[in-house]
Order: C-alpha cells, then structure tokens, then sequence
C-alpha cells in the first residue's frame, strides 16, 4: 500500500480495505477510492472464503450437506440448518412432528439473539467502543450454553435432521431458557442507556448509511437492512413456515433507514425473539422429536423447491433440485448478506471513511456467508 | 433562532448527560465479579451431550463394540473415518481390526454416532487437543481404547 | 558562585534521571492500568500470569517490544521515520519538567511554566504527522492529516480556558498558581466561583481537550484502529512503537498534571491539611483514571463530528467562560 | 386475481401473445413460489422490467445445468415485499452458447447473482458492466458447477 508519486498528485487515490482489516471482521476487502477522506467509488471484492459449498451439495447425500448448512453462517447457525431440513422436508414431503417444530422455533429464535449480541458487540467495535461487546458476550455465553446443553456444541450446531431434532430438550434447558429469557430482559435498559442513548453512538449513527427502501427493493437485501428502511417484510410473518403464525410477536419496522434505525430493530428483534421463545416454551407439546419412517438414506422424488426463512441477516434461501437420487441434483443457496452487501458500493459513495465503517458494521456481514 | 438555541443547549446538556450515565454504568460494573473462568487452573463443567471426537466403547469383556457395519464410514459427510475388520472363528460378530479417525477433517458433526446401531460411538470428553505435528490428528480409535486398558488385543 | 552552580547542575541531572524514570515508570504502569480497568469494567480479569496479580506484565511488554526489529517499509522517509518516535517522546518528558510536584519539588520553574508546556505539546502534533507521513502508508498520511486538524481545533479552546484561568491568577507561573489555591478545595480554581461562575465547565472543557490533545479514545483520530488500523503508528513495530505508546502515556500524564495544577489545587490537601507530593500524585492518578475510564465507555467520535465539537460547543462554552472571568476580573 | 397485472406485463413485453399456458400457478406451501412461468432466453430482461414494475424485488439467480438434454437453464426468484408472494421464471439457453441479457440495468442487485451464475456455470450476460469473477479467483476460466466438471 505505497503511494507513488503520482497519485499524491491526482485528486484520489486507492485505499484497499482489507483483506486483512480490523472492520472488515473477515476476509473481505473494499478496494476504496478515496477524495481525502471521502469515498468517491467503493469496489467490493468478495470470495476470499470461498468453499464451493453448492458443488460440496451436489456431490454428497442429502443428510451429509447437514454440517455444511450451520457452516455458512456460523453465527446463526441453527437458522441455516432450519432452511436446510425444511426445504429437503418439503421435497421429500416429510411431516415434522409439533414438538419437533416448537424445539426448531425455539433454539432457532435464541440463535438469533446471540447473533443480534454478537452483532452489536461486534458494530460497537467498529465504533470504536470496546466494552459493550463484552457484555454482549456475556449474555451469548448464556445462550451458548444453553444450546451446547441441548446440541452438544457451542457455535456449528449440527442438531436439525430431517424430520424432527436428533435431541430432545429437558427440563433443565427449559428453566434455563427461563431464567435466560428473564436476564436478557433486565439486561436491555443497561443496553439502551449504555449505549442506545449515548450521544457519541446516536452522532455515529442517526442520519449514517441511509439506504432507502426501493434501493433494498433494487438489490434484494431483507432482514433488518430492509426493515430498518420502512419495510415491513418478515418471512416468519409474510410466508410463514414452522410453527410460526402460532406465536404472538410483531416485526419491528424502522423507516429512517439508517445505521441507527437498524440497530434499533435488531434490539427490538431480541425482545420478540424472546417473547416467541417464551410463548414456544409455554405452549410445547409433548410427543416425538422425530418423524417416523424417515428413510436412512434419502431419496426425494424429482422435482424442485424453494424454501426460505428468516435468519438473523435476512431472507437465507435454498433451491433443492432432485433428480430422484440420494444426492440433490442441484442446490442453490441463497444468503441475505450477498444481496445486503451489493448495495454498499452505491449507498457509500461521497460518504466519510468513518462512517462507510459504521455502515459497514451496520449491515451485520458474515463474510463466509456471502462467499459460502 | 430562540428554540435553535435551546435544543443546541438542550443536545449539549442531555448529551453530558448520557455520557455520564454510561460512565455510571462501567463503573457499577467494575464492583460485579468476574464472569470469566482462569482457563488452566479452573475450567468449566462440560454438558452432558459435549460433542467431543469420537471414541470407541467398549464391551463387558472389554472388546471394541464395534461390529464393522461401516454405517459410521458411509455416514461421516468428510469421509474422515475408516474401518476394517474380520469374523474370527467363534465370535458371534465382526471384530473391528482397524478404525482411524482423521480428525484433521473431522467436522464434529456427530452424525457418526447417530448412525451406528451398535451403541458402540460415543464422543470423547476431550477438548486439549493441541500439537505442532498434524499426524497426530490420524487417531487410532482401537489404540485408544487399548490405551485405556480395557480392550484385549 | 561555582559551588551553586554546580549544585544545579548536579540536582537538574538528578531530576532529569527521575523524571525520565518517572516517565517510563508510568508509561508502563498505566499500560497495565489499561488493561486492569477495562477487565473490571468487562467483569474479566485482565493480565495476571506475569508476575503477582500480572503486575510484571509492563516489564514482559516491553522485553518483547525492544526484541522486536524495527522494520523501515519500502520507501519509507527513513530518516523522519525514525526521529518521529523520538521527536514525540521528548517533548512529553520535557513538559515533566515544568510541573511543580510539591512545594519543594520540581525540576525547574519558569516564570512562563504554562506557555512553556503548551508549547512543548505543540511539537507533539508535529512529530505524530511526520511519522505518519513519513510511514509511506496511506492510513497513515490519513492519520497524519487528521492529527493535524483535531490538535489545531482542540488547542484552541484549551487555549481559552487557560488565558481565562490566567486572568484569574495573573501568572503563568505554574508554581504560583499553586500556591494561590492553599487551603482546601472551595479555595481551588475548579471551585473559584468568585471568578467565573462557569469553572466546573472550564474544567470540563480543559479535560476534554486533554483527551483530544493526547489522541485519547474517544477522540483518538490518530490510531482509531477500526477504520485506520493504528493509523499513524501502522508501519512502526518495536520500539518505534513503544516510543508512540510511551509518549501517550505521558501526554496523559502532563495533561493531568497540568489539570491537577491548573485546577485541583497541585499538591494541596482538599482539608487544607498537610500538603504534599501524596495529595499530588492521588489527584493526578484519579485524574489518568478518568481518563482510561472514558476511553472504556464510549465509542469513538468521528472525525468531523470531533470537529464540530470542538468548533461548535467547546470554543463558545470557552469563549463564553472567558468573557464571563473578563467581567468578573474587572468588576470585583 | 393478483397476478392479471403480470399477465398483462407479459402478454404485452414478453410473450406478445397469450399468456395462458406459460404462467402456472403452484402451490406456494409445496414449491415455495405463487406462480411460475418461462419466458424465452432473450426476453428476461423484459421480463425482469415487468417484475420491476410490479414492485418485486430480486431474490436469487440460480443456475443449473441440465447435460443431459445439452441446455443450461435460469431460475429468477422474485419476491413481493408487501405480499411475500414469490414468482419464479424461468429461461432455458443451448450449453454450447449459454448467452442472454443482463437484468443488471433493471435490478443492480443482479449484477453479483449473474457474475455467480458466470463463474459457476460460464452463462454469458449481454450488456453486463463487470466481466471480472465474483467469488472464483480473477484468472479462473473453469465453471465448477457445470455437471462435467470434474476435479
């Protein structure tokens, strides 16, 4: 990264972010071209992470591409997986048993807590706050547990199987989620004054990265990117899969579209999370967590399907095309942060170096997930 | 010009203001304990389904359960496993006589365990897995088991 | 007399000595105060393998530092890049120099202390700019110009608070304006409501500006690690690092010193009681305290928003304090 | 109906004649789309426009490669924001010359899906603005996820 003489000269000059850089929080890098400190084009350069994991689909069986699907987005893990197993239920027509599907709704919403924690950490990081993301992580650390409790580990669950869950919860884990449900409520007036209403943060954010709702419209970002631009689109509301539309719970909608609007409606997707989650614990029926008569090796019938949900980043989708073999012929993934992230070159341009970082942090990116 | 002035005034004085209860709130946190466990000296209980590796297990004569279905081989989505074995003359089943697990791909996905019919998986409670050398990775399963001086050669 | 003067020459070395000790003493236990207060803030624990409780953990920081190569980079300036560290180290330990620690001990007092230490800290900007620019690395020529900017924009309104402050005690001699706070905090110049009826906010203001001119968080332009990487210290390992780090430990020093001096009452008792080097040295830590607390709390500004701070609440808050105290001072 | 305003679109831009036979609608609970349809390789683009209009948003391209029967076929997933109803189209290319328009001018969001779609399968999108590779490395000149790729 030198500068030679000439471009000392010119008007701009290339600043490569990344893809080694504390902001980027993976391999990703930004090829900016920068006026001083204003950005005149932003080149967002993707793939760094790529695994192939469409190919690593095709190639193995049905129930195999299982630990692939947590490993797209590891922080929302579960959230992945439940697109994985639902959309192979739906082609293979394969009933979920009613506990099943609770167990589904409520590790999948507490996965989305701790990645709604972990991203607001990791955005007060970007902003240059470094002990909100402790206590964020001290809260995850409670949710972690009580999903290794019931999964077996912290972080690539591998716990949904086709036709049901492959544990059961018990009792523990129920007044754990309890008395967690209970924490993380007196924890967010903690949040919102420590951070929420602190001058420097609302500066840093009110009126930063404003990306108006026909643009998410243009590039197909969803999830909090677009409901903090006004829109009120939700899959567990607008398609609704799983035992959802049992549950009582509204979509937060934030119509400034900035970096604030966003971060308001992630903290207010935690507190609905947590309402499902207690709705889904008092309502839990009893019965198996697994479908019978789900065949060892699965062979849908040809066809295709599309299903998603909704992860903590937006709208994960995956297309399933059979062709009657153990293996599915093809699978398309189809992640939010990769329609998130493309909106970023046009709503970053003529903005400051510091606040495309904020917006950046804003979009909540899983690098590995864009790339897959 | 009056009220720009005073929401000027208002957001300097409610700003101090958020920026002293944050300060408030830091230090009401200092006085708590810590929540971190020191690693070596302390560590934390593990959950009963830890997922861990996978180790053999081990009948009442003190033979590897394993009876060479190759269920877990066929089931592992990173093909890190590999058995072999043979019926010996007078043994109701197969005897396995080789079962690596090349943990260095190993994905911890579990779905070995849950293939096997036998009850003879279980997972390893063992998480210090450190080395400089990725051979150490190649883990012979019966080596293990015999380590644990349980199973007959 | 020859005798004298080799006594001066003697106890100036002597001081000299100490204070550079002083200096290295507190760089590297306010590096472990760094990272003890954020754990208790964090509900960690911070360092504590190297020695009782981590407490030699500055030592095996700066053994690993002055192992460590200093790489000069590909068309690097390399002779500005290796003064930089040096040039901001140096005028750090000379404002040591001029503060008075109790009422027998300083190094040297000059009857135009005040100005003599701002004008010190000014060389401070311009040897950060210069490693910067000179680091041939474009986060760093940004950090450069910012550093620039937010000095020229900060010192101003401390400017104002400290020729307020000066109307009030009519000297610049830091020794003197000691000694005109004897005898308990109402007497001290936070508190010198006869004077100016906004001290407290002066005060504010002067802290504020500390922060900035020491590049701490929440206005550390300089490194703000998560948009520069460190800014204008990207390129420098070992001890050109350790130099910067050195010199922002002791900006933070000066800064609170000269607020201790300026506005705590120096080395008086709050009681009135016993002064001494003790009340000094609380009132000085308490102050460096603060300081890393408010870096713990609060996310980082923006650059322009920094600016604006400075341009459009601070300097007419100081201004506004400066005629206030010009009122006061002529009408009482 | 609620899609009679996409017939029209694609009676008009599209197809230019009746739209019966092509637009189908499926079970949503069953495929995960309201209606699908296929339109003709050259006209997605049109196709696109209509969608756009219609005030659907841009899910996914999804790229297949059918070798048996020698053509390489798109998946548009379209989503109403409003409604969550999903409309897919569909257009099949010849797997020797697998060219079509871009929908990039229509729906900038395209542009990542179809340099995917170009490093996976080797589509080509006329009128596209970026040739580089999006997520394979810059010099890559295989297509991964066509069937006869190997290794």
């Amino acid at each position: 990264m030198s500068i030679d003489d000439q471009s000392i000269h010119a008007e701009t000059f290339i600043l490569n972010l990344g893809p080694q850089h504390p902001a980027t929080h993976g391999v990703l890098r930004i090829k900016l071209t920068m006026d001083g400190e204003y950005i005149v084009d932003a080149e967002p350069v993707i793939g760094y992470g790529h695994r192939m994991h469409e190919k690593m689909g095709e190639n193995r069986s049905y129930a195999k591409f299982l630990p692939n699907a947590s490993r797209m987005d590891y922080v929302g893990a579960l959230l992945n997986t439940h697109c994985h197993v639902a959309a192979v239920e739906r082609l293979a027509g394969i009933t979920v048993p009613e506990r099943a599907e609770f167990i589904r709704v409520i590790t999948a919403e507490l996965n989305r807590v701790s990645s709604h924690l972990l991203w607001m950490g990791a955005f007060l990081v970007d902003l240059g706050a470094f002990t909100p993301l402790l206590y964020t992580f001290d809260d995850r650390e409670d949710i972690l547990d009580l999903l290794e409790s019931i999964t077996g580990s912290r972080l690539t669950y591998c716990y949904y199987r086709f036709g049901g869950v492959c544990n059961d919860i018990d009792d523990d884990f129920i007044a754990g989620t309890r008395s967690f449900i209970e924490r993380m409520r007196s924890r967010m007036p903690m949040y919102h004054s420590l951070v929420t209403e602190n001058i420097i943060f609302r500066k840093r954010c009110e009126g930063i990265g404003g990306v108006p709702a026909e643009t998410c419209r243009r590039y197909g970002a969803t999830g909090p990117v677009l409901r903090g631009s006004g829109v009120c689109y939700d899959v567990r509301r607008n398609e609704p899969y799983s035992v959802y539309p049992l549950f009582d719970f509204s979509v937060p909608v934030y119509p400034e579209g900035d970096c604030m609007a966003r971060y308001r409606v992630r903290m207010d997707e935690i507190v609905e999370s947590l309402r499902i989650v207690e709705q889904a614990l008092e309502r839990i029926p009893a019965g198996p967590v697994m479908a019978e008569k789900v065949p060892l090796i699965l062979k849908p019938a040809r066809g295709e399907c599309y299903f998603n949900v909704e992860a903590a980043r937006g709208s994960f989708g995956m297309r399933i095309v059979s062709d009657g073999l153990d293996a599915p012929y093809r699978l398309k993934v189809r992640s939010p942060c990769f329609s998130n992230f493309s909106l970023f070159r046009e709503c970053v341009r003529g903005t400051l170096l510091a606040d495309a970082l904020a917006f950046l942090g804003s979009l909540d990116l899983v690098i590995p997930e864009i790339d897959r | 010009m009056k009220s720009d002035l005073r929401s000027y005034l208002k957001e300097i004085i409610g700003g101090s203001i958020s920026l002293l209860t944050g300060m408030w709130i830091t230090l009401r946190q200092s006085f708590r304990k810590p929540v971190t466990v020191s690693y070596p000296y302390r560590t934390l209980k593990l959950p009963e389904r830890f997922r861990g590796h996978i180790e053999l297990k081990a009948d009442e004569q003190g033979w590897a359960k394993c009876v060479v279905c190759m269920a877990c081989q066929k089931a592992c989505p990173s093909f890190c496993i590999k058995v072999n074995g043979y019926k010996p003359a007078g043994m109701p089943r197969k005897v396995a006589t080789i079962y690596i697990l090349d943990f260095t791909t190993c994905s911890l996905c579990g779905l070995c365990v849950e293939s096997c019919r036998f009850d003879a998986l279980m997972f390893s409670r063992e998480y210090n897995l450190a080395s400089f050398r990725k051979e150490d990775y190649v883990m012979d399963m019966l080596e293990r088991l015999r380590r644990r001086r349980i199973c007959r050669p | 007399m020859p005798h004298d003067w080799l006594w001066e020459t003697v106890r100036l070395l002597l001081y000299l000595v100490g204070l550079i000790g002083f200096a290295a003493f507190n760089a590297a236990y306010l590096s472990l105060l760094e990272r003890k207060e954020p754990a208790w803030f964090q509900l960690r624990r911070g360092p504590t393998e190297a020695g009782p409780l981590g407490l030699l953990q500055p030592v095996a920081d700066g053994i690993k530092l002055l192992g460590k190569q200093l790489l000069v980079q590909g068309g690097a300036d390399v002779l500005l890049f290796k003064i930089a560290p040096v040039a901001v180290v140096i005028p750090s330990i000379m404002c040591l120099v001029l503060i008075p620690f109790s009422e027998t001990m300083g190094a040297r007092d000059i009857s135009l202390g005040l100005l003599a230490v701002y004008s010190f800290a000014a060389i401070n900007v311009l040897a950060t700019m210069l490693g910067g620019w000179a680091s041939h690395n474009k986060y760093s020529s940004i950090a450069a110009a910012r550093v620039v900017a937010q000095n020229i924009a900060y010192e101003i309104p401390l400017l104002l608070v400290i020729i307020a402050l000066v109307m009030v005690t009519h000297t610049f001699d830091l020794r003197e304006i000691v000694a005109q706070q004897a005898g308990g905090f109402w007497n001290w110049n936070v508190l010198r409501f006869g004077a100016s009826p906004l001290m407290p906010l002066a005060f504010l203001i002067y802290f504020i500006c500390m922060l900035a001119e020491a590049n701490r968080a929440p206005f550390d332009m300089v490194e703000a690690e998560s948009e520069l990487i460190a800014g204008a210290f990207t390129e420098y390992s070992g001890m050109g690092f350790g130099l910067f780090f050195i010199a922002e430990y002791v900006n933070v020093v000066v800064g609170s010193s000269i607020g201790a001096v300026l506005f705590l009452g120096g080395w008086h008792c709050p009681f009135g009681l016993l002064p001494g080097l003790h009340w000094f040295l609380i009132k000085l830590y308490l102050l460096c305290f603060a300081v890393i607390w408010v870096r713990w709390t609060f996310p980082r500004t923006q650059i322009y928003g920094l600016l604006n701070l400075s341009w459009k609440v601070l300097i007419p808050l100081a201004l506004a304090h400066l005629i206030v105290t010009a009122v006061t001072v002529k009408l009482v | 109906m609620w899609f009679d305003d996409l017939k029209d679109g694609f009676s008009e831009s599209v197809w230019q004649e009746d739209a019966a036979p092509y637009l189908v609608e499926t079970n949503h609970a069953a495929r995960g789309a309201d209606l699908e349809t296929t339109v003709p390789a050259e006209r997605v683009a049109d196709a696109a426009r209509v969608m756009y209009e219609a005030m659907f948003s841009l899910e996914a391209i999804t790229g297949m490669d059918w070798i048996v029967e020698g053509r390489m076929e798109l998946v548009y997933d379209y989503v109403q924001f409003s409604s969550g109803r999903r409309v897919t189209v569909r257009a099949s290319v010849p797997r020797e010359a697998p060219g079509l328009p871009t929908v990039s001018m229509i729906y900038p969001g395209a542009e990542w899906h179809e340099r995917e779609a170009r490093d996976f399968f080797g589509f080509i999108f006329i009128g596209h603005p970026d040739p580089t590779p999006l997520l394979l490395p810059e010099d890559a000149d295989f297509h991964p996820l066509r069937k006869d790729f190997t290794g």
